[in-house]
């Protein structure tokens, strides 16, 4: 179970491969459930250029720990992957990685979800977008269910 | 005793700091820091808050040397 | 919407990647749900040393393609990919790669299990396990829910 | 009139053949095309029906050029 923040773009799934190697479990894994949050480059109707990720140090590094840590208690996991951007993002830069590998599907599909809706809903993170009519921040998200 | 307080995102930029320093006499809920701190504004009814990087609730104590953070709703992920 | 039958190994990720670059959608999902099955070592507490995947040519390209249909019809996605191996597979190798593109989570995620759920109960494929005991055909998938 | 019926899987093996064809005075059952191309040998419980290339029940009609498939529970993905 591993997480991290990235302060620079990051190629998601050049990043999953890279971790998987190096796990050492290929045999041992029938499943691998992954997801991509990325950035869109418009939200509420309006063109979003740029985004500022602003999190709480020390807070999301903790955070994120204790949840992959969670997700493993509750489901049979072979190993989890978080990775988080901040700081400056632009349209289509990766913005977190999510993935799990298990024995079975069930346990993969339903951690990785878990771990996205717990991270949306309590990950110190906050978004500022810059838009065609100035900067705002964003103020919930969507709903995940 | 000191308390670190510390403020993110929107309510941030509101208060104009992100960080402050208090001292206090004794022990104090986290919803006095955060009056101590802003000279007693009014707390917005969504504000988040966490005592040493974890959640808390306003009636949470805090003790010396404790960091007490305050910000908005998240929007991560 | 696109589906299709592998009759060689693959590596998912390059693949996912190829197609999300032919698809010119950057910038406009937010949400990208990935599941990879891939062939485990063992089974029922055997070593599985090789696999024969067997399919019925022609209605497993229909149904793969009506799924990705059905899937398209009931969630607002983006775009959506399947591959599934057939023939001699060896552990470790990819047998399928479900991915699904979308604007919000929600919709990727539910319709990328939705997917794994249909075609691991519906789809015409059959697996064929090469143990140290022999050769045997699986019977059933294990449960998705 | 002529029908394709296709085995696969373990129902092949155990029948010791992938495909035969049949030929019919006129419509008949699912059902029928597996007793006229098993030579009247029971169905499993939890054998899977298609007509061409779409799954049926054993009741449904088939008729001139159809393709009849046969197999048991799927093992893909």
């Amino acid at each position: 179970m591993h997480s991290e923040i990235r302060e620079q773009p990051f190629e998601p799934y050049a990043e999953l491969l890279k971790y998987q190697q190096a796990m050492h479990a290929a045999g041992r894994y029938g499943a691998t459930a992954v997801f991509v949050g990325s950035m869109r480059e418009f939200n509420e109707d309006e063109t979003v250029t740029a985004m500022e990720l602003e999190h709480y140090p020390g807070m999301t590094e903790k955070y994120l720990h204790n949840l992959g840590e969670q997700a493993a208690a509750r489901w049979d996991l072979i190993n989890s992957l978080i990775l988080h951007r901040v700081g400056r993002v632009k349209p289509d830069d990766a913005i977190v990685l999510v993935a799990v590998w298990s024995t079975h599907r069930k346990d993969a599909f339903e951690a990785s979800r878990y771990l996205m809706e717990e991270l949306k809903s309590r990950a110190p993170f906050w978004k500022k977008e810059q838009t065609s009519e100035g900067q705002r921040w964003v103020e919930n998200n969507t709903a995940g269910y | 005793m000191t308390i670190e307080v510390k403020f993110f995102a929107s309510l941030r930029e509101q208060l104009g700091r992100g960080e402050t320093r208090l001292t206090a006499a004794g022990p104090m809920s986290v919803a006095e820091v955060w009056s101590q701190a802003t000279d007693n504004a009014e707390m917005p009814a969504n504000v988040l808050m966490a005592l040493n990087m974890e959640y808390v609730t306003a009636d949470t104590t805090v003790n010396d040397g404790d960091e007490v953070a305050f910000f908005p709703p998240v929007t991560g992920g």
